[in-house]
């Protein structure tokens, strides 16, 4: 029991982003406005950038700028967090600023075209053509 | 026997297709025509120039690239290839003189197109022949397949695409459905397609496996009209009549019943069939259409219609002597493929010249016809002899040695359909040619300004006939042919 | 210069793309020629990388100068040699083949049309030389969003049709991202060398499955696998005719190429098909999705959107190839891959220029278009015998594989699959030709203006769709050379299953 | 579709939360993504590049490729934004003009004032009341925001920063002139024409010094080789050229965020804002 306590508990930080991931996905998924779906999709992004900043992580370990002086003589790895998913998420952030920015504009041409949002009705003006 | 290298068999297939961009790009349709007879000369002459290497017991060889590994775009010239080649380059030429006669009398439309894929077809039609393996030969008759279906569609009416769509349905639904399976099932069993003169599938597959292999092959060509996957055949009829001579004497019928015939010996081999007892099973599927299509044909008024439901059975005699597993019968079906092809395209061509000169497409309203276009039903009359195997014409040799072929298979069952076919091919040819030249008097239904057709319509079936007739005297050649190839078939 | 060729042709069309956008502010001509010039540049080095990598078997090249798990490392074998040079060359191709239609179709922002056309490429040729996971998420957000807003230049549907594509390409994208987390997680590299180095000894791990399983259903995504295709007959049916044809033949058999590269390099034969014997349900699926395609492009009435559901039907056929677990199913796939871009290209010209003249996609507008157009017909056909596989073209040699390869494996359902869609292909096809054979006979009262201005497509548009036409046949006569020098020795390093 | 869509989620999320069985604790410092990679970047990145900040030296030299591509991604959500949106201009609309130094607004059918002056400025059609207060305020504010940016770009070497958060924080500043005023204000400051030139300039000299690179006998991106030209040793070289590239995805960055800005808040006429 204990055993799985401490499962759970010590890797809660992957728990709250697999929470916060379908919560995205299925606003995806369900929601009816493109702009929630949008929403929706930031989101499932945003917790997808959580779980790899959560991956970086080190018990302990301040972030990964060495210290005055410290390159010079010898780096205690442990001392700091892994830049690596850092860099990754700062890749993947402008992916989904990129994304976001992209899909609002398609989302201005469906608007311009059709005069409203909601999906079930744009549905039924195209199947009207 | 020697195996020689040489690009010729290449050569001999691209001619046609090589003068494509000659007769597309020629404006006067005299130089159009000019080159086809160029193209189907030199076809010829290459494939005669063959002919003393064949006759001498050798084999050519030519390897184009390697396809798949192990099964090489590869052709070969064998005697049955040859036979065939043969057969398929010499009516070429006749034909064309036939086609310029027939569509410009008639002022047909499209005649550039008729003529490019008329040269494709012929072009495939050799690549069948000369295939060394079974990917080559399902290369060419695809390709035959999609260039003949222009042809049969090029009054591009109602009728035409209705008869353009059965076409396709059959030809190509078996080839894809069952041949390309089954062919694939071959390589997949033996690991090579590669002709062999005993079969490559001995020892490879059990008798079950080879029988539905058996069965997808035979029905899977079903160009070759084997019942029931003949319908096509009589609905292509709606094209122009040298169409339909190319199509039941030269190309495609012919191509159908040639593929059979190399699957049986070159696949199987008669040995396999043998042990099988696949021999009586292709003679039964074979003699249920012989007899049903000439009852069908009993039935007919269109001329035309007559003649493919003719076709029909005719080429399953082909299939029935290579069923019949005995050298005397193998003999004769190979013979027929020749015999057949000269008796047949003598008949259409006489169709053809019947319809230009009269516009009259219907046995019933052909009385007393012999009396005004004398030559053409007089070819008409010899192309008939020749389909029902009597003397003097060459039919009569290739169904002499099937029924040879029955005797010494000791098959008295088959012995009787052959024998009865030809009756009933007697029942519904003789009444024709009959009330043409003796109508009941007062009967006749054409008056003086009725003539012969023009003279590029009229020379190609009497040279076909002289040629039927020739062929019973001196059928050297080609009995020689056959002779090697059932000789190679025997492993002697 | 020689050994940076990989860089080049991924750097070149960036730069180029770079420039492009700048020009066209200056001098709008002038964007044209220079997008040539950097597709051609990028396509002739591939052509030579293609040649290196036959003779030497393997290119690697290290961005930056650092050693591979530290820094971003291509490694180049036959496979990629083979896909890139598929990708540049078509792009290559359809650039000058559809300039008209651009032209027609985006006047006022060519500029920035050909800026992401080569950008598109970027992602493209990216993807496929990178060895690197990450890498290869941030090229295919490349290729994505510059699919996204291509697509959605187009008129009526097509900023719909993108918005969905977007979702659902988004979706892909992070899937795929997150089996890279898990495995960055389970390994804490990035490399797929080192990756595929350090993942034997916890194939048994749920993390390891679980990243296989993502990144499955990302790229599955992607490439619009049955039943994740629904995004993608709108996507590509609404596009511009230029877009069309580009990202239709490339994105989803680049996505394809992914999925082989993550079994063979990454995650291992023995992992995909021994440990977690996924090829018997993949295999049904693609069957499955190969009978689907099919049956949805009978019910098409839009050539364009036929051919979308064609693509369906074909990214059916590569799974499958790739999942039959022997060594002839997955050079099926490969050279599928290789042929299906040709061929789709083919298609997609043919109706980028039957577009142009006719102004319009549905069947029954086709009417008489033989005699009006006959060399573009002629390519149509060229295009449908070889997806019908119908020999020499080369559609016939990658169906002769996928078939060889089902009777191997006895995947029975799969090969009956591929014979029905063959012959359902065959109804399609020859649906399209005899519409367009035969004209208007039911209807003698004239047919209103559309008859008159047809005329054969203009010359630019002909020739590079005659060149595609015959490439299809030569590189079906030439199955065997590309089969025996790139895709065996690839199959026998990765140590294929027999 | 919501059912479907709850089925989906719930299956997803039990897999992904099934799957975690097998992770290393969270933040345990001997896991493989801690120790791998992470231990050579770590130990090593300040010895091969001299730039203290890991994160930046990983990102602009070690993964310096990643990096441009991510600038390209950039790049291509401007150009998508202004492919998609921008509608072409001269288009005969009602227009609106101010009166400078009386506040009196005129309203012109059809026309426009075929000289504007420095007596009339034009407004938006949905009009916005003049407001002093926060026009200047926003005015003043400008310059130290784009200070505060540029200082984000030259220090990420040595602190969190870098190229794409100053290059948001320039954009921002050009952007909150766009509020505060009115677009027409912030494209007289920067042409859309200056924008899309920098947009490509950025990432152009990224991938430029790329292949400067090649030219001067390196691989692609090996900053290393620019000692030659810079005259330092190849460490320094990699500094500087991190610093090169970080300005290269700042002007980019920038660029883009205002594309998008006017883009979108304009619905691509690029006349007037919010």
């Amino acid at each position: 029991m204990s055993d799985l306590v401490v499962t759970l508990l010590g890797k809660y930080n992957y728990w709250l982003c697999v929470i916060l991931m379908m919560i995205g996905l299925y606003a995806m998924i369900a929601k009816n406005n493109l702009i929630k779906k949008l929403v929706g999709m930031n989101i499932f992004q945003t917790s997808i950038i959580l779980f790899y900043v959560s991956i970086g992580c080190k018990k302990g370990a301040t972030i990964s700028i060495l210290e005055h002086g410290a390159g010079h003589h010898g780096v205690d790895p442990t001392h700091y967090i892994n830049p690596l998913p850092h860099v990754l998420m700062l890749t993947a952030i402008v992916v989904s600023v990129s994304t976001f920015g992209v899909a609002l504009a398609l989302a201005i041409k469906v608007y311009r075209k059709h005069k409203t949002l909601e999906e079930d009705e744009i549905l039924m003006q195209l199947r009207s053509e | 026997m020697e195996t020689i290298q040489s690009i010729k068999p290449l050569i001999a297939v691209l001619v046609s297709i090589c003068v494509v961009p000659l007769l597309v790009l020629c404006k006067k349709p005299n130089l159009r025509e000019g080159w086809t007879f160029a193209a189907a000369a030199v076809k010829l002459l290459l494939v005669l120039s063959m002919l003393p290497v064949i006759l001498n017991g050798n084999q050519i060889v030519y390897t184009l690239v390697e396809g798949v590994p192990g099964v090489a775009i590869k052709f070969r010239v064998d005697a049955l290839g040859m036979l065939f080649a043969c057969v398929a380059a010499s009516l070429w030429i006749i034909t064309s003189a036939y086609s310029i006669g027939y569509m410009r009398g008639l002022k047909e439309h499209s005649q550039t197109r008729y003529y490019v894929f008329f040269a494709l077809a012929l072009s495939a039609t050799i690549g069948v022949a000369f295939s060394a393996n079974l990917l080559t030969l399902y290369l060419f008759y695809e390709m035959l397949s999609l260039a003949t279906y222009p042809l049969v569609t090029h009054h591009q009416d109602r009728e035409a695409r209705a008869a353009g769509r059965k076409y396709l349905t059959y030809i190509l639904g078996t080839s894809i459905g069952l041949v390309l399976p089954a062919m694939l099932v071959c390589y997949h069993l033996t690991g090579t397609l590669e002709f062999a003169s005993q079969g490559f599938l001995a020892g490879a597959c059990n008798r079950g496996l080879a029988g539905v292999l058996l069965v997808f092959f035979i029905f899977g060509f079903a160009k070759a009209a084997v019942m029931p996957f003949h319908g096509w055949l009589p609905a292509a009829m709606v094209a122009p009549t040298p169409v339909s001579a190319l199509l039941h004497a030269v190309a495609v019928v012919t191509v159908g019943v040639f593929s059979i015939v190399r699957i049986l010996t070159g696949v199987f081999g008669t040995e396999l069939l043998g042990q099988f007892d696949f021999g009586v099973i292709i003679c039964a599927i074979a003699s249920v259409t012989i007899i049903v299509a000439s009852l069908i044909a009993l039935s007919q008024d269109n001329l035309k219609r007559m003649l493919a439901f003719s076709t029909i059975g005719q080429l399953s005699y082909i299939i029935l002597g290579v069923g019949l597993l005995s050298p005397k019968g193998i003999t004769g079906g190979m013979l027929h493929i020749a015999m057949h092809a000269f008796g047949k395209i003598t008949l259409f061509f006489c169709a053809g010249a019947i319809f230009m000169a009269t516009g009259k497409r219907n046995i019933s309203e052909m009385v007393g016809i012999g009396r005004r276009m004398p030559w053409t039903m007089g070819a008409f009359f010899v192309g008939s002899l020749s389909i029902i195997g009597l003397p003097p014409t060459g039919g009569f040799i290739s169904k002499w040695y099937l029924v040879l072929g029955t005797l010494e298979a000791n098959q008295m069952t088959f012995l009787l359909v052959l024998l009865g076919s030809s009756l009933l091919s007697a029942a519904y040819f003789m009444p024709v040619v009959y009330r043409a030249f003796f109508p009941p008097p007062g009967k006749a239904m054409f008056e003086n300004k009725v003539g012969e057709a023009p003279i590029l319509c009229v020379a190609p079936p009497v040279i076909t006939a002289f040629i039927s007739v020739v062929l019973f005297f001196y059928p050297e050649p080609f009995f020689r042919l056959v002779s090697m190839a059932v000789r190679f078939i025997g492993g002697n | 210069m020689t050994n940076h060729y990989p860089a080049l042709i991924v750097v070149l069309p960036l730069l180029f793309a770079f420039v492009v956008s700048g020009v066209a502010w200056v001098k709008k001509s002038l964007c044209f020629p220079l997008t040539i010039v950097g597709m051609g540049l990028s396509a002739g080095l591939s052509v030579c990388l293609l040649g290196r990598v036959a003779t030497t078997g393997l290119v690697e090249y290290r961005m930056g100068g650092w050693e591979t798990p530290w820094g971003i490392g291509y490694h180049v074998d036959y496979l990629n040699a083979l896909v890139v040079t598929v990708v540049t060359v078509l792009a290559f191709i359809n650039l000058i083949a559809t300039r008209k239609n651009v032209v027609e179709e985006t006047p006022e922002k060519a500029g920035a049309f050909y800026s992401l056309y080569l950008l598109f490429i970027v992602g493209l040729t990216g993807i496929v030389l990178t060895g690197d996971l990450f890498n290869l998420y941030v090229l295919l957000e490349v290729a994505s969003l510059t699919s996204y807003a291509l697509i959605g230049m187009g008129n009526g549907r097509a900023p719909m049709s993108a918005l969905n594509y977007l979702f659902v390409g988004t979706v892909g994208g992070c899937f795929y991202l997150l089996g890279v987390g898990y495995l960055y997680i389970m390994t804490g590299s990035l490399n797929m060398v080192d990756v595929a180095t350090l993942l034997p000894q916890m194939y048994h791990s749920s993390a390891v499955v679980m990243a296989f399983i993502f990144c499955l259903v990302g790229v599955g995504i992607k490439m619009a696998f049955f039943p994740l295709h629904m995004w993608l007959p709108n996507a590509y049916g609404f596009a511009p005719t230029a877009v069309g044809s580009l990202i239709a033949p490339l994105m989803t058999k680049v996505m394809v190429y992914v999925l082989i590269r993550l079994i063979l390099t990454v995650f291992s034969v023995d992992f995909a098909f021994v440990i977690l014997k996924m090829g018997d349900p993949m295999v049904w699926l693609s069957s499955l999705a190969i009978v689907a395609g099919a049956v949805f492009a009978l019910a098409q009435k839009n050539l364009k959107r036929m051919f979308c559901y064609i693509i369906v039907s074909e990214i059916g056929y590569m799974m499958g190839g790739a999942w039959l677990g022997n060594n002839t199913g997955m050079t099926g796939a490969i050279l599928h891959i290789f042929n299906d871009a040709i061929m789709t290209l083919c298609l997609f010209l043919c109706a980028g220029s039957i577009y142009y003249r006719v102004r319009g996609l549905e069947l029954d507008r086709l009417k008489g278009l033989f005699s009006k157009m006959p060399v573009t017909m002629a390519c149509l056909v060229a295009g449908a015998l070889s997806i019908i596989g119908v020999p020499p073209t080369c559609g016939f040699f990658s169906k002769w594989y996928l078939i060889s390869g089902g009777l191997e494996a006895g995947q029975y359902g799969f090969v009956a699959a591929l014979l029905f869609s063959s012959l359902v292909n065959v109804v399609l096809f020859f649906r399209v030709i005899e519409i367009s054979y035969y004209g208007d006979f039911e209807d003698h009262h004239g047919h209103g203006s559309s008859g008159e201005a047809v005329m054969e497509a203009p010359a630019s548009m002909l020739v590079p769709l005659l060149i595609v036409s015959i490439g299809l046949i030569v590189v079906g006569l030439y199955t065997g050379g590309i089969v025996n020098h790139l895709i065996n020795p690839l199959l026998l390093k990765q140590g294929f299953l027999g | 579709m919501k059912a479907i869509g709850l089925i989906i989620v719930v299956l997803a999320g039990a897999l992904l939360l099934y799957s975690t069985q097998d992770f290393p604790f969270w933040g345990d410092p001997a896991s493989p993504a801690g120790t791998h990679t992470a231990t050579y970047y770590l130990t090593k990145a300040f010895e091969e590049t001299s730039v203290p900040n890991v994160v930046t030296a990983v990102l602009a030299d070690y993964r310096g490729f990643d990096t441009m591509f991510e600038t390209g991604v950039i790049f291509c959500a401007g150009l998508g934004c202004f492919v998609l949106l921008r509608l072409s201009r001269s288009r005969d609309e009602d227009s609106y003009y101010r009166h400078v130094a009386t506040g009196i607004t005129l309203h012109i059918k059809s026309a426009k004032i075929p000289d504007v002056s420095s007596e009339f400025e034009r407004i938006d059609t949905l009009w916005t009341p003049y407001d002093l207060i926060v026009k200047t305020v926003c005015r003043l504010l400008a310059p130290f925001v784009q200070l505060f940016g540029l200082y984000v770009i030259a220090h990420g070497h040595h602190s969190p920063g870098g190229g794409f958060q100053g290059g948001v924080i320039l954009g921002a500043s050009v952007i909150l002139i766009a509020i505060s005023h009115n677009m027409r204000t912030a494209i007289g400051r920067i042409s859309e024409k200056t924008i899309h030139i920098l947009m490509a300039v950025g990432v152009l000299l990224y991938s430029g010094i790329g292949a400067l690179c090649i030219l001067l006998g390196g691989n692609f991106l090996d900053y290393a080789s620019l000692s030659r030209i810079l005259f330092t040793n190849e460490i320094e070289a990699r500094s500087l050229g991190i610093l090169g590239v970080e300005v290269g995805v700042g002007i980019t960055v920038m660029a883009v965020m205002i594309t998008i800005y006017n883009n979108l808040s304009s619905d691509g006429r690029l006349d007037e804002g919010l």
